[in-house]
Order: structure tokens, then sequence, then C-alpha cells
């Protein structure tokens, strides 16, 4: 059966990449701007050079023409050179991918670590304090801007407080020699303690923004799961054969209550991983968000082709995560 | 002792002939040295040269300084030179790229070393700014580079500077480290010797208001791009300062020349005097700014101190619409990008005050460029921008964006007159003559006001207290090898 | 007659709504004796459910038990704290539900939801592997309630047993601690018939074998024919008839029970015409003052506004129903 | 035999659809209904700024630039709430701005709803290859990144609330077309659908007819909740410079415009992000209340 | 009940429905075996007009399946369905819609088969408006008059499905298959989501309406009680196929095949005397997607000898106007 499933999503990948593909490409030759242009702002140069420049850049062919050297490179892998960085766009990804994987993966379990066990007391004490506090914080989670936010997050606790650094990653006393090219983990696995708290305290407040407002949606998919599963038959026969609470609540009804959390979850991840530039533009988090942004307005189409790419494959495969965790969770669901 | 400076963009490569970005140039500068360099005030001193003559309009020779090592302890010689300015001339010389700095270099024919000391460029015609340009280009390692080829030359450096590449954390930081056996530096820009701090961290941190508060939060020392409005906070901060000098930028709204209303020059003037620049310089940019009548800095070679300004005056400005065949004022747009939102609505608002009622369209900035280009279809009416300067030579700024069909000339403005001057200008070797050929341009293009000129703001940088022995330098570069750290 | 196992007086469970306060069970009183089979009958919503529900603390919320007393082998049930009902249940009163395809979780494999039980109750159990002990004994329940292969089938999942067998699992859980009272909620609604008949025959080999009581709750009065030693019929939150399975049915009391048996078609007799009781059961809210079968009874007269309460009409046979006398005339 | 049956289930004199109970059982709901009238006063105030407004929101003055809200020092009550960098009022532009985020949340929400209905309908019934191509599009569309594809949108159409409505409306259809089609899916294997091919309805009419009232609730419901994400989605595309053209007022740009002066002008975005705050938390707690009233799953 | 009259209005040759599960393209990409569900499977047997067909079987052996296709609601994937005398087979949608007003069907649950959305008049009135048949006025003067004939009343025009009992949906969802007059109705468990009283109401009301409208049923349950009652002939099925059919009476006293047996001994009598000897089954049903080779029923049949498990038995006369398929059961 997986395998099968693996098959299926990788023939699903298939029409979204080339569409995704096709959309980005269209986009790029409809937007106006010239890389050249940009690249040689306030800056003298010849018209041979802008030439020269051009066809370096493989400017001078047809679009459609560019399209298909596109293609039938990407499917080598190869994603040609960054226009502006005037290396493999590749590399140039692979240098900031780890960041934003990082930011993405400590927001996610932050914001699980928040909603799940919110959730369930929110559901199990209906109306108690814990509920409504979590009701009036998902509230909120959701409805505050995230750049508002962690400016607000910054001007508290980096100048007002100084408990945490204000941007970057990690600071230069520790020089951690790469395994995972996560910073929190690296510095683990090189058993340096003070450099995992340094990481740590560089990913508390932007994880933290990144992380409110799915926290928010989740705790309340949560607790909606949660009471719909504690309302059910088997949470009833249960109790009819006397086994402890905490067995029930944990066991019993968390399993099955996780499943729309799951799927959630994946959802938010993924448009997380999409959405998080504004976060890393705020804290100077060296991520694929900001990189791409920076890219779009510079036009330098092959980074963009490339990340678009990328986030389109981590999407269906996020996806694909979601559904064999589904399956454990719940065994009547097969891929 | 460590200094970080809260930087607003990354490198985009290490290769210093590979790129043409301001803020790389920035951060290579401090690994890289280059024949010539700048003090702070702008003048051209000789660095890795010792000293250069220019033999005629065409031959510069340079002498090479001796005992330079770069980072990996070889030294430097007059091969080294002439492989970087090779690399930076042939075509297809990087690993079958050519440089993108290539013009930057002017018409070099051919780079020769005549003896171990000596490196002889020869021109193919004149261009008197080769000194002027030469700041920019920094030598790399012949034997490194053909280790390491073009592409590893973008991450892995071997300059002469006064700091090493210690790690570079992409879109995070670049960490240097002091060069201990390094030269020197330009003998004219005291003190020589080695950097003064053991290390020194450019930080990425692109969005203003979370640089500033990492300098008022101590976690860095040096900041550029200082919003002005953030000025009195770091004032007001007890270890913090402001540290400013002249720009580089000039401000200006282009105006469409071409196209109704503003193909008449009264309208042009009119739009003028609607401006009340100093009351915008004195709130908006708490004066940080110099009011300008043309399109030089006072501090670029050529300035014409004595072009008159338009007065602020609303009335003057109806009157001279209503003489254009306006009397009841005309509609305008001008577009902006959205940096400069705010000071385009205040510009917007007192045209519109003057009878030229004006929309502001905030646009994307490379959209806005390829809108007016000197090729496009013409159809914008104002366009509020900007062009940097860094060389502080006209050939820079004059040519490209009020010569006729120039990359940079966005008014469209076409005037025969100014052509022939800066023409003759470009290959005039009389420095003399040639400050006089641009002084008389600019009084032409000040009667023609192809646009509404504007103001040149100064470099704000946030400085920590800390910090001694470093001063911003009018190109917007951050020298940081005199730099102290108490 | 010994001393009842499980004995409910005036049982009263309400259930506070948008609509208003639904009284669902009204003063129910019930007796199960020691190794009896007592079947429940009565349409739907009448209340069979929640009856038991409140004897086993399981009221939903926001439903609470209003009045009444529940004892079991002589202890107050309404007293129990939350740790005196975990080891009571499952250990003492067992349950089954009304619908296997819904009341095994769906999440867990058999084995854990069968060893939980064992776990949380089986003091007999060794200290030292007890982990072994209670897998075998799951195993075995397994193999008593008929799941072929059952060593091999434990570690499935609900989903891969067809609804007889989940139901049959189910019995399996509620009886792997020999608990002393079996309540069985239609154990067979779901199942088809010839399924049914096996469900039904196990429960009974069961209880004879285990000597446990057990109440079997139905709407199918052939059910009850079959497999109950005594019987009571529900009717809109009250008991409207109880007494020995076939004297009731027989000799029918109170209209209702009779309109009840008048209607199902037998097979023995295809031409008697089915007579429905038209009408429809009221809603359980602000009843009262009046008999609960007024609107649909054909023998209704004045005297019926009122509130009835059960009288004696044979010999361990009580009705609810102040005109029986008149009624069998 | 057709004995006339008695119902006593309902009140004969009352007789009410199912939406007008949903909706009385909405009023009911105290802390909804609040949250619904501040909504209502937020719609009067974008519709009757004009009177509203003490200032004119767009009327520039630099000799009034960051000047505090009237309780601070150097603050007066004709600005109640300060003025913004050119100094034009920041109360007066607030309620301007409501305009530009209702119109903005309403236009998306309603036109991103009915594409998405349409095509969500025409998925989950048809089935076969316009469900695939359907399914497949809105997959493309949630794989590639929001922001990229909205930055690149503006890029290319340049920025003006049409296209700021059109960018937003390209991505938002996606949910109600997914929200539809799954419950169209449950829906079409209901019998009263089977029931209406049975009597001869044509495809059109089952959609339309029989199936989109069934659950045009749930697309009430979640499109009033998409209304507060495409306020906020707006908010965050001026906050990137590619919102509405000035001199508009959006809350967003002027919260992206104020965080130049946050240290110390605070007012100038903390007042519009405020705004957006309780815009947004007004739409989500009435959302809130409509899907308990609408869903009888939460009636306990 | 009325006489039965020669010509059958319903004839059913071969009729078979299978289901794709798995034949996505991708299953086909990996060969993966189609699944294929046979839910009906060469089913055979015509209806009287103004008669009604009883047809028993236990859950999933197809029973609604054949009655949607029957109707032409699922498409046949083989066989052919002759309706007075015209081959509807492969009948254009249009056409089929025309003929729809002849054939109706009422559904089993009273829940989901009305409309929550829509108010009674809409419900019933809608096959009058679909087929152009009345103005606005008119269709409601039908729907009134139909509603009465069901025992509702015109106060209840306005209002909606949730506002109803259980037995009021169901005689709602019966004036809705009504209305057009047919002469063909498929009742599809139209009892068993009622409670006892309420399905004896609903069997009284059907067994009435065709008195007086001279109606044909074709009539699905799965209580044995309840189609004993109502049917002239009984169809019992089993896994898809027919199993046995005769006349109620004589099938219900002396059955023949051992399905039916096993079938009418497990069903609960509430008079002590009526219980027959059991037949006991021992297993459960098999999964259709995997039926038993040869007869289906061996894997549970107490008397299956080992032709059973290779040859399918075709149903066969043992009787007069009775057939079995059984391979033990003596031809007549
Ligand atoms: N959670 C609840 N909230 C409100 N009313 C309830 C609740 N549970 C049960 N009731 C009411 O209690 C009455 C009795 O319900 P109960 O489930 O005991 O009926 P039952 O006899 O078991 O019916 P069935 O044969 O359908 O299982 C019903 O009328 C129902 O409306
Ligand atoms: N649309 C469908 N797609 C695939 N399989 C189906 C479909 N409809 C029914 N089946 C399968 O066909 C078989 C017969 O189903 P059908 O609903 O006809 O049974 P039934 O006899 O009416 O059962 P019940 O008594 O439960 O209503 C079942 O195994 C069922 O799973
Ligand atoms: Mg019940
Ligand atoms: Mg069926």
């Amino acid at each position: 059966m997986k395998p099968l499933a693996l098959i299926s999503r990788i023939t699903q990948l298939v029409p979204v990449l080339l569409g995704v593909s096709v959309i980005v490409f269209v986009m790029m030759a409809l937007t106006p701007g010239d890389p050249v242009e940009i690249m040689l702002a306030d800056q003298q140069a010849t018209p041979e050079q802008v030439q020269a420049m051009r066809h370096d850049m493989g400017l001078d062919r047809p679009a459609l023409e560019r399209f298909g050297i596109f293609l039938s490179n990407a499917l080598t892998g190869d994603f040609g050179l960054s226009f502006f960085h005037r290396r493999p766009v590749f590399d140039v990804i692979a240098e900031r991918l780890p960041a934003t994987i990082e930011l993405t993966l400590a927001a996610l379990l932050l914001a699980l670590a928040i909603s799940i066990p919110l959730g369930v007391v929110a559901a199990v004490k209906k109306n108690g304090v814990v509920d409504r506090l979590a009701a009036i914080g998902s509230l909120f989670g959701t409805s505050l801007p995230g750049f508002w936010f962690g400016i607000i997050l910054i001007i508290l606790f980096a100048v007002q407080f100084k408990l945490l650094p204000v941007s970057g990653r990690l600071d230069f006393g520790c020089e951690v020699p790469p395994v995972t090219h996560l910073m929190t983990v690296d510095s683990l696995l090189r058993g340096r303690p003070s450099c995992f708290a340094d990481a740590l305290s560089h990913l508390i407040l932007p994880a933290l923004t990144l992380s409110l407002p799915m926290a928010a949606v989740l705790t309340r998919v949560q607790r909606s799961a949660m009471l719909e599963v504690l309302r059910s038959d088997y949470i009833v026969f249960a109790e009819a054969k006397g086994i402890s609470r905490r067995r029930i609540l944990w066991r019993h009804a968390l399993k099955n209550a996780l499943v729309p959390t799951v799927t959630v979850a994946a959802i938010e991840t993924g448009s997380l991983l999409g959405g998080n530039m504004v976060v890393e533009t705020v804290f100077g988090w060296p991520g694929l968000g900001r990189l791409v942004v920076e890219s779009i307005f510079v036009r330098n189409y092959p980074l963009v082709q490339a990340a678009v790419l990328l986030y389109a494959v981590t999407y269906v495969l996020l996806n694909f995560f979601a559904d064999v965790l589904y399956t454990t969770l719940n065994p009547r669901v097969r891929l | 002792s460590e200094l970080r400076v809260g930087f607003t963009l990354d490198a985009m490569t290490l290769d210093p002939a590979n790129h043409r970005k301001r803020e790389t140039e920035t951060i290579i500068r401090n690994i890289y040295d280059g024949l010539l360099t700048r003090d702070a005030k702008m003048k051209v001193v000789p660095e890795l040269a010792e000293s250069w003559t220019q033999v005629d309009p065409q031959t510069y020779d340079f002498k090479v300084r001796q005992g330079v090592t770069f980072h990996d302890g070889t030294p430097m010689t007059a091969d080294d030179i002439v492989f970087t300015f090779e690399r930076l001339t042939k075509d297809d010389a990087m690993g079958g790229q050519t440089s993108p700095r290539k013009d930057l270099v002017g018409p070099i024919k051919e780079i020769k070393k005549i003896d171990d000391r000596t490196v002889r460029f020869s021109l193919s015609e004149p261009w008197p700014i080769l000194p002027a340009m030469l700041p920019v280009q920094e030598v790399v390692s012949k034997a490194f580079t053909e280790k390491v080829g073009s592409q590893g030359l973008a991450t892995q450096t071997n300059g002469t500077g006064p700091f090493k590449l210690v790690e570079w954390r992409k879109g995070d930081s670049i960490i240097l480290q002091r060069y201990d056996a390094y030269y020197g530096g330009a003998t004219e820009i005291p003190p020589v010797g080695k950097a003064c701090v053991d290390r020194v961290i450019f930080r990425v941190i692109p969005e203003n208001a979370s640089r500033v508060a990492a300098l008022l939060a101590g976690e860095v020392d040096i900041i550029n791009e200082l919003p002005p409005y953030d000025m009195k906070k770091v004032e007001t901060n007890s270890n913090t300062k402001v540290m400013k000098v002249n720009g580089t930028r000039t401000f200006f709204v282009a105006l469409n020349n071409t196209k109704k209303p503003f193909d008449d020059p009264r309208v042009r003037q009119a739009a003028n005097m609607a401006i009340n620049k100093a009351l915008i310089i004195d709130k908006v940019l708490l004066g940080t700014a110099v009011p300008l009548n043309g399109v030089m800095s006072p501090d670029a070679f050529g300035y014409n101190p004595d072009l008159p300004a338009y007065p602020f005056d609303a009335d003057k400005a109806k009157k001279l619409l209503a003489e254009a065949g306006y009397p009841n004022g005309v509609d305008a747009t001008i577009d902006t990008e959205g940096a400069f939102k705010e000071i385009t609505e205040a510009v917007a608002s007192m045209l519109t005050k003057a009878g030229i009622r004006t929309k502001v369209n905030v646009g994307e900035g490379s959209t806005l460029r390829a809108k007016w280009a000197p090729k496009s279809d013409k159809s914008g009416d104002m366009y509020f921008t900007s062009w940097g300067n860094g060389s502080l030579d006209p050939a820079d700024i004059f040519v490209p964006t009020l010569r006729t069909g120039d990359r940079g000339n966005s008014a469209y403005y076409s005037n025969k007159e100014v052509d022939v001057l800066l023409d003759a200008a470009n290959v005039e070797v009389d420095q003399a003559k040639r400050a006089d050929l641009y002084k008389r341009a600019q009084a032409i293009v000040n009667k023609d006001a192809p646009w509404i000129f504007l103001w040149l703001p100064q470099d704000l940088y946030g400085v920590s207290k800390r910090v001694s022995g470093w001063e911003p330098s009018a190109d917007s570069r951050i020298n940081l090898h005199d730099a102290c750290v108490k | 007659m010994s001393a009842p196992l499980l004995s409910v007086r005036s049982l009263k469970t309400c259930f506070p709504t948008r609509a208003g306060l639904v009284t669902a069970v009204d003063g129910v009183d019930l007796d199960v004796y020691p190794g009896e089979c007592l079947g429940i009958v009565g349409e739907s919503g009448s209340g069979k459910s929640v009856t038991f529900a409140s004897v086993i603390g399981l009221v939903r919320s926001p439903g609470y038990v209003a009045e009444g007393s529940i004892r079991f082998g002589g202890v107050d049930l309404r007293r129990l704290d939350s740790n005196g009902w975990r080891r009571l249940r499952g250990r003492d009163i067992a349950m089954t539900m009304q619908d296997a395809l819904t009341a095994l979780n769906p999440a867990l494999t058999v084995a854990e939801q069968i060893e939980e039980v064992l776990l949380a109750h089986a003091e007999d159990l060794p200290k030292r592997g007890r982990q072994a002990a209670v897998r075998e004994r799951a195993i075995e329940m397994l193999r008593l309630v008929g799941i072929p292969a059952p060593a091999k089938r434990i570690d499935d999942y609900p989903h891969q047993f067809s609804g007889g067998m989940r139901q049959r699992i189910m019995i399996a859980i509620a009886l792997s601690c020999r608990p002393k009272l079996l309540i069985a909620d239609e154990p067979t609604t779901a199942l088809d018939v010839t399924i049914q008949a096996q469900v039904l025959d196990l429960i009974s080999d069961l209880r004879r074998e285990l000597g446990m009581s057990v109440v079997l709750i139905t709407h199918d009065l052939g059910v009850v024919a079959e497999h109950t030693d005594r019987v009571a019929v529900m009717y809109a939150g009250q008991v409207v008839e109880a007494g020995p399975t076939r004297e009731l049915i027989d000799r029918p009391k109170h209209p209702y029970t009779r309109g009840l048996i008048g209607l199902i078609p037998r097979l023995s007799d295809l031409d008697a015409p089915i007579r429905p009781i038209e009408g429809q059961v009221p809603e359980l809210i602000g009843l009262g003052g009046i008999c609960r079968f007024y609107d649909r009874c054909e023998f209704r007269a004045s005297k019926c506004r009122t509130d009835i309460s059960m009288i004696d009409v044979g010999p361990d046979h009580r009705a609810r129903c102040i005109r029986v006398e008149e009624i069998l005339q | 035999m057709t004995a006339a049956v008695e119902a006593s289930v309902v009140t004969p004199e009352r007789i009410e659809t199912p939406a007008w109970q949903s909706l009385r059982r909405f009023a009911a709901d105290r802390f909804s209904m609040a949250a619904g009238i501040v909504v209502l006063i937020f719609v009067l105030m974008a519709i009757l700024a004009p009177w509203f407004a003490p200032q004119d929101p767009y009327e520039t003055d630099l000799l009034r630039r960051l000047q505090p809200p009237a309780w601070m020092e150097g603050g007066e009550w004709s600005y109640v709430l300060g003025c913004d960098a050119l100094g034009r009022d920041i109360l007066s532009r607030i309620i301007y701005g409501t305009r530009i985020s209702i119109t903005i949340g309403l236009a998306v929400v309603l036109i991103a709803t009915v594409i998405g209905t349409v095509l969500g309908l025409a998925a989950g019934y048809l089935r076969g290859w316009v469900d695939i191509a359907i399914s497949r599009v809105i997959d493309i569309l949630l794989g590639f990144p929001y922001l990229i594809f909205a930055i690149a949108l503006m890029a290319m159409m340049g920025p003006g609330l049409q296209n700021i409505i059109l960018a937003l409306v390209y991505k938002e259809w996606v949910v109600p077309a997914r929200v539809v089609r799954g419950e169209v899916l449950a829906a079409r294997e209901m019998e009263y659908v089977e029931a209406a091919r049975a009597v001869g309805a044509p495809r059109l009419h089952i959609m339309f007819r029989e199936i989109l009232p069934n659950i045009l609730s749930s697309v009430i419901v979640v499109s009033t909740i998409r209304m507060a994400h495409v306020i906020i989605l707006e908010a965050s595309l001026s906050f990137l410079g590619i919102g509405v053209q000035p001199p508009t007022a959006s809350w967003g740009s002027m919260v992206a415009d104020g965080r130049a002066f946050i240290l110390d002008a605070w007012w100038v975005s903390t007042f519009p992000g405020i705004a957006i705050l309780a815009l947004v938390l007004s739409i989500n707690v009435a959302s809130q209340g409509l899907r308990d009233a609408f869903d009888p799953k939460f009636s306990d | 009940m009325s006489v039965a009259q020669p010509h059958p209005l319903l004839e059913i040759r071969n009729l078979e429905k299978v289901y794709q599960l798995n034949s996505g393209l991708l299953q086909r990409i990996a060969r993966q075996p189609p699944l294929s569900l046979r839910a009906v499977d060469k089913v055979t047997f015509s209806v009287k007009a103004g008669e009604t067909l009883g047809l028993i079987g236990e859950s999933g052996c197809g029973k609604s399946t054949l009655a949607r296709t029957v109707l032409r609601l699922h498409e046949p994937t083989g066989g052919s369905i002759t309706f007075d005398g015209t081959d509807i087979t492969k009948l254009p949608q249009k056409d089929m819609t025309a003929l729809r007003r002849r054939m109706q069907i009422i559904f089993q649950d009273p829940y989901a088969s009305l409309n929550p959305r829509k108010s009674v008049e809409d419900i019933v009135g809608l096959p009058l408006a679909l087929h152009g048949l009345a103005h606005r006025r008119e269709i409601r003067d039908r729907v009134v008059a139909m509603l009465e004939s069901v025992g509702l009343k015109t106060a209840h025009l306005g209002r909606f499905p949730h506002q109803f009992s259980g037995g009021q949906r169901q005689r709602i969802g019966i004036a809705r298959a009504l209305i057009l007059n047919p002469s063909f109705v498929v009742c599809d468990e139209p009892v068993s989501a009622l409670d006892v009283s309420v399905q004896a109401q609903i069997i009284a009301l059907l067994e009435s309406l065709k008195r007086e409208l001279g109606l044909t049923y074709l009539f699905i349950s799965h209580d044995i009680g309840v189609i004993g009652h109502v049917s002239d002939r009984i169809a019992v099925m089993y896994l898809g196929d027919i199993v046995e059919i005769g006349p109620a009476r004589e099938l219900l006293r002396e059955p023949k095949h051992p399905y039916t047996k096993a079938l009418l001994s497990a069903v609960p009598q509430i008079d002590a005397g009526a219980k027959r000897e059991r037949v006991k089954l021992t297993g459960d049903l098999p999964s259709p997607l995997a039926p038993p080779p040869g007869c289906k029923f061996h894997t549970r049949c107490p008397f299956a000898v080992d032709r059973c498990r290779r040859q399918v038995p075709a149903l066969r006369n043992v009787g007069s106007d009775r057939t079995a398929a059984c391979h033990l059961v003596d031809a007549a």
C-alpha cells in the first residue's frame, strides 16, 4: 500500500509542478522589468555591455525557448545560475533553506505544543476558565497581523527587557560544524549547550510570531475535534469499561481527535512556508522567503522559478506526510 | 575586540569582479584592497599602487606596492594585478562569463606588466575618470583564482585587505577577522597598520525598525541607513550617536518632457516653484539633506555652485501655468516606489496646491524603471526617483540621466547643447576645462528644468559610542580598517 | 425469590435543552435478580438507554439523574465517587452499546481494547508476566465469543471485522472480567437476522455459563419472547407494564402493550390485519397530570387525566393503567 | 384509515425556515450578537465616513507631522488620535480606511465565494475529469506560496483596488471551492438527491436547487471567517508595499507606514492596528456565532 | 388484494450491476487488478401488473442496488429491463425522464430522502413542476389533495421536514412518489427506519393506496414479517443473487432453499408455538468483493456438499410458480 501511495503522490506532483512552472514562467514573462537594468542601476554601461549581460543570462532568447531550456534543465536538477549571485540557483537556495526549515519546524512544534494540550483541556473543561482563555487567545491569534506583532515583540523583549536578541540566527562565538544545518539541532549534536541556548534565544521570537496564528487555528480545531470525539460512543464505552480517565483522554480520545489537527497542520504549514517572508524580514532571519521576495523584486527569474517549484514539492510532500500520519492515527483510512 | 555592523543587505557574492551591487562592494572592500582608494573626503589616493602617473590621455602607469601579501601568505605581484584587470575586461574571462563590471573600468585596450614594479593600462580612447573608478575594483590572487576557479571565488576569498573571511552565514552575517600581516593600507590615510579590531561582523538586518532596535539593544555597533526619524532616538540613547555624511544620491522628480503638460518648460518651472523644499527637508528629512538646483552633489567634481534656485512660490507657479495655457491647472500622476511613498505624497500635495493636481501612483521599483526607460512608450507624467553617484563624477550621473536617450534619462530630456558639452567633457583630459564644461551644462539644465530638482540626502549612521576612529564616507562605503572599539 | 441484584426506584433523569427540560426517564422502578434475563422493550426514545446509562453512571452531560435510588448488590450507586465508579464498571457491571460499529475505538487495536479492561480490573492475574497473561485471557475471550483464529486477529483494528464480529468483540470486552450484570443495549439492532440469532444465542449461552444477570434492551418483542425471563415495557420515559415474559405477551394489560403486540406481523398468521396505533409518542417536556398514552389510547376516559401509577394486575405483573379492569371486559 | 395525524411536534402558528431558526439562535447568543453589532457599526462608518470623520483624511500639513494624540503633550482634541507623518488626522483616516478594508473584504469574499461555490459544486457533483481538473488547479494554487503569487501578480498588474481584489480572489476562491466540494461529495450521496433524480430533475436543478441550499450555511460561515483573513491579508500586502494607492487610507498601509516611527510615534501604526484587530476580532466572533447557530452539532 | 394479471409490467433479464472500485489511472499504472464489486449478479424476475413482489435479503446483498438499477438511477452494466413492453435499458435520459412519471421510488430513510431546506409544498410539488404538468395554483391544489390522501393536512404545506416526525416524513416521501400517478413503485425499505408503531401505520397506508390506485410494488425489506404481510410473491436475495422466488404464503410456509430456511428460522417469534426448528448458520457474510466460488451460500450452508463448492446452481422450477437456485432441492 505504502509504495503505491508514494507513487500516487508523485504522479500527482507532475501536473502540479508543471502547472506551477507554467504559471511562474508566464507571470515572470509578463511582468515588466529587466534584470540587467536592475543590476546596472545607477551605473554607467555601454549598450555592448548590456547586450553581453543579457546574453550571459540567456535573456536574448525568445520566451518559449527559455521555458523549454528551463524545463529540460530542471529535469536534470539544473536550475541555472542566479542572475545576481552569479552562482548556481541550487546552491543559493540550499544555503538559505535550512534556516527556513528550522524556523518553520520550530513554529510548527511550538504551535502543536501550545494547541494540542490547550485544545484538549479546553474541550474537557468546556466553558471553564481555560476554555474561555483559549477562546480569547485564539481569537487574538487569528486577528493579529503578524508583521505588527513581530515588531511589538522586538520592542518588548529585545529593546525594553533585553532578554532576547533582535535578529539573526546564531551568535558569533558559536561556530558549529554543520550536520543538519539546523542550528539548534547541530549545536546539541556537537555537544555545545551554550550554542544551543544561543540558537534557541534567536529562534524564540520569530518562531512565536509565526506560530501564533497557526496555534490559534489549531487550538480551535483540536478543541472541536476533541469535543466531537468525547461525544462519541466509543468514549462512553471506554468509560463503561472502568479504565482511568487519563487513559481515556490521552489514548482513546486524543488519538482520534488528532486526525483533523494533523490535516489542518499540514495545510497551515504549507502556507507557513510560503508566508514566512514577512517574519523573516522583520527578524532578519536568513531564510528562503526573504530571498525569494528580494528575487522577485529584482527579477531574478531562475531563483524564483526554482524556489516556487521547491515550495510546490514541499506542499505535496507535506500532505503526503500528513496522510501517512493520518493512517497511523486512524487505521480506517488507507492510502 | 569585536565590531558589529548592522547592514541592510547581504553580499551577493564575494567575488570582486562578479557583481554590480554597492552593498556587496562595501563588504568585499574590507577583505580586498584595490589599486587606489578614497579617503573620507572622497579624494582618490593610492592603495595597492604606490603611485600612478598619466603618461598620456590614453595611458596610465601604476607603481606596484612591495611587500603586500594575500591572506594565504603569498606575495602580491604585478602579475596578480594584470590578471585581475584582464579578468574584469576580457570577454568570457570568468569561467565563460563576462564580468558585469567590465564597463566600470572604461575602454581598456590592454594591461601590461612593464616590470615587476610597474603595470601599464592602455585605453582605446581618453577616459579621464579612470582613477576615480579604480577604487571600486579589487585585486585578486591569480594563483588562488586559478586554484578555486571563478565559481569558487564567489564564496572563498584571498584578498589583501585588512580583514580575512572567517565564515559567511548566507543571509545572516559575514564574519571577518583581522589579517595580522596586513601591509597597512593607503599611506595617505592614517593610521597605517593592521586593523584595530580583532573581528568584524556584518549582520544583515533588512528591516529598518529591527536594525535600529539592534543598535539600541547593543547588538550591533554601527548601522547604515538610519531613518531620519530615528535620529532622535539614537541621539537620546546614552550609548549611541548619529553620524552623518553628505550622500551621493540625487533625488528628483523626472517630468515627461515629451508629453503634455510637461513638454512646456514653463509648466516644469512652475512645478519647481510649487515645492517647498525647505519645509520638507526640515520636517520630513529633519534637516538631513541639502537642497539641489541641479543634478550634482556639492561635493562632486565640477559642481556649479551658482545655479539659481527656484523659489517656493505657489502663486507664481499658477501664473506660469496660466501662461502655458492651463489657467485651470492640470491633472497629473506621479509615480513612485513604496519606499518613497510618504515623501512623494508630501510633494504631490504641494503640487496640488499650486494647480498641478497630482495623484500618487505607488509602483514596484523594477516595473516603474521599465515604464520610465528611455525606450518605453513614454506614457508617464512624473516620476519620483533618484540616481546615485558613488564616484562623485558627473560622468556617472549627469551623462546617464540627462544626455539624449541615455540609460537613465527618464525625463526623456533632449538638448543638443547639453549633449555636445557632455560628450566633450567625457574625453577632456584637462580637469579644469572638463569641470567648466560640466558647469555650463548644469546651467542649461537648471534653466530647462527637465526635473523638479529636489535634494541630496545625507547618509545617516547610527553608531555606538564604543566605536572610535571610524568615519562615514560619502560613497556609502563602510571602511573598518581604522575603526576601534572600547 | 432472592434479593434483587440491581434495584432501581423512582429514577428520574433529565436533560436541559434549548426547548426545555427533557425528562427522559420519569419514575422508573426496576429489579434485576441474580441469574435472570430482564428484557426492556419500548419505542425509540422511550428512555431505555437513558435508564441504564443512569444505572452505570454514564448519563451524557448536560443530563443528570434528578431523583431516585439505584442499589447494586447493597451498594447505593448514587453515592459512588469517580474511583468507586471506575472499580465498579467493567468489573461488576458491564455494558454493550447499541451500535457496535461506533462503540469500538477505531484507532486502537482490538487487543488493546480488551487488554486495558483486564489490566484495570483483573486482580487475580500474576504481577510478573502480567502482560502475557492478559493477552492470553483476551485471546481466550475472543475465542469464547466465536471469533475464528483469535490469536491472529487480535491485533487487527475494529474496521477489519464485520458488524456481527464487532458486536461479539464488544461482548467479549464486556464479559472479560466476568461481571455480575451485563447490560446489553440493543445488541442486535444493527445486525442481520441470521447474525442477530447467533449473537443472541451467544449471550444466552454465556449467561448460563457465567451465571450472570442480563438486561436485554430491544424494541423487538420477538427477541424478548425468545430470550428473556421477565420484561418491562417502556413508554415515554416510564415503565408502563412489567411482568414475566410469557404472561405479559399472552395477557397484556396495558393498552399500549396490547397495541404493540397487535401490530407485529406474524408469520404464523399472514392474513391477520395490522392494526396500527395512530398518533405519535409525546415529547418528553412538561408531561404530567395526564396518562402519557392518553392521546393514542382507544380506551381513554376523563379519569385518565391524572398521573397514573403502577398497579398489580396479576402475579408479579404490574401495569400503569387505571382502566385495566374495564378494558379487559 | 387516513385519519388526521396530530402534529404535536410543532405549534401550528409559528412556521420557520431552518435558516430563520438559525438566525434566531444567533440573535439569542448575546456575545456574537454584540460582535455582529460592532461589525455593523464598522459598516455604517464605512458608508457614512464623511459624516463621521472630524477632518479631511487627505489634508496634509507638515507642521502637524506626527502630532501625538489629544491626551498627550502637544496633542489637540480636534485631532484625537494624533496625526501621521504628513500631518493627516489618524482618526479620520481610520474611518475612511474602514471603506477599503470592508470593500476589499466583502468584494473578495463575495466574488471568491461565488466562483468557488460554482466550481466546487461542479467538481463535487459532476466528478470525472471536471473534478480532476478543478482539483489539480486547486492543488497548483495551494502549492504556490501565496505572497509570492500576490507580489508577482501586483508587480505584473500594478497596485490598485481592483488589482488587489483580483490578486486576493485568485487564491481565495480555493477555500470555498474545497469546502463546497467536500460538502457536495457528502450531499450527493444523500437520498434526497437520488429522489430528485428519480422524479426526473436535471443536473443543474439538482446542483443549484437541491444541493446548494443545503451547503449554503457552511459556505456563509466559511466566507465570514475568510473575510477576517482577507482583511489581514490586504494589510500584509500593504505592508509589503503592494497595497492600495495613496492617498487612500488603508489600515494595512497605515500600520506599515507607521512602523518607521513605532519606537516613539507609536500612535501612527498602533491605532490602525487596533482597528484591524477590532474589526477582524468581531467578524471572527460573529462568524463563530453564526457557525454555532447553523451547526446543530454545536447546539448544546 | 388485487388479482395478478397475466402480462408482466416489469421484466428483468440477467440484470447486472458491477461497481468498479479502484479503477483510477494510477491503479492501472500500478497494474493493480481492478476491484469490481458485483452488487447485482445476473438477476432475472418479473413483476406483474397489480401485484406486490417482496424482496428480502440481508444487509449488503444488493437489494437497494437492484431497486436503483431497475429505475436506472444507477446504470446497469448488463442485462435488460423491460417496462410495460418497452426496453428501457438503453433509453436516452430524455425519454427516461418522461417514463419516470410512471415508475417511482420510496426511500428507506425518511430523514435523508427529504431535502431539509425545502418546504413540503416544494418537495411534493417538484415532480409536477419539473414535468410541466401543472401551473402554480394547480400544483398547490394537487399537492394538497395528495397530502390529504397520505394523511397530512393543508396546514403542513409550508413546513420543513425537520418539523415532522419520522412517520410523517415518510408520508411526505410517499406523496412525492405518488403525485405523478405512477403505475409502478419501488419501496426500498420504506419502514425499516421507523418505530414499530409507526411502521404499522405506514404499511397500512401503502396497502390502502395500492388498493385505491391500483399500484404495482416492488417492496424491499429485510423484515420478513413485513414482507410476508404485504407481498403476493417473495424473492430472496443472497450476495447479489436471487436464490428463491415464489408465492408469499407457500414460500414462507415451506421454504426450499437452505438460506431461506435459515432466514425464516432465525426470525424471533413472539408466539411460543410458532417456533420452527432452527437452521443454524455459522460464520459471517462473505465479502461481496470476493464471493465464494460455486454456490455463493456454501460457506455458511449446513447442508453443503462438494458440488456446491464447484458448480453455480441455476434458478430452477421447484413447484408451481416457484423457483430456487440450489443443487439440493428437487426439481418439480
Ligand atoms: N443528550 C441528550 N440530550 C437531550 N435529550 C436526550 C439526550 N439523550 C437522550 N435524550 C432524550 O431522552 C429520551 C430517551 O432516550 P433513550 O436514548 O433512552 O431512548 P431509547 O429508548 O434508548 O431509544 P432507542 O431505541 O432509539 O435507543 C429521548 O427522547 C431523547 O430525546
Ligand atoms: N455506489 C456504490 N459503489 C460501490 N459499491 C456499492 C455502491 N452502492 C452499493 N455498493 C455495494 O453493493 C453491495 C450491495 O449494496 P446495496 O446497498 O444494494 O445492499 P442492500 O441489500 O440494499 O443493503 P441494506 O439492507 O444495507 O440497504 C454492497 O456491498 C455495497 O457495499
Ligand atoms: Mg437506546
Ligand atoms: Mg438498502
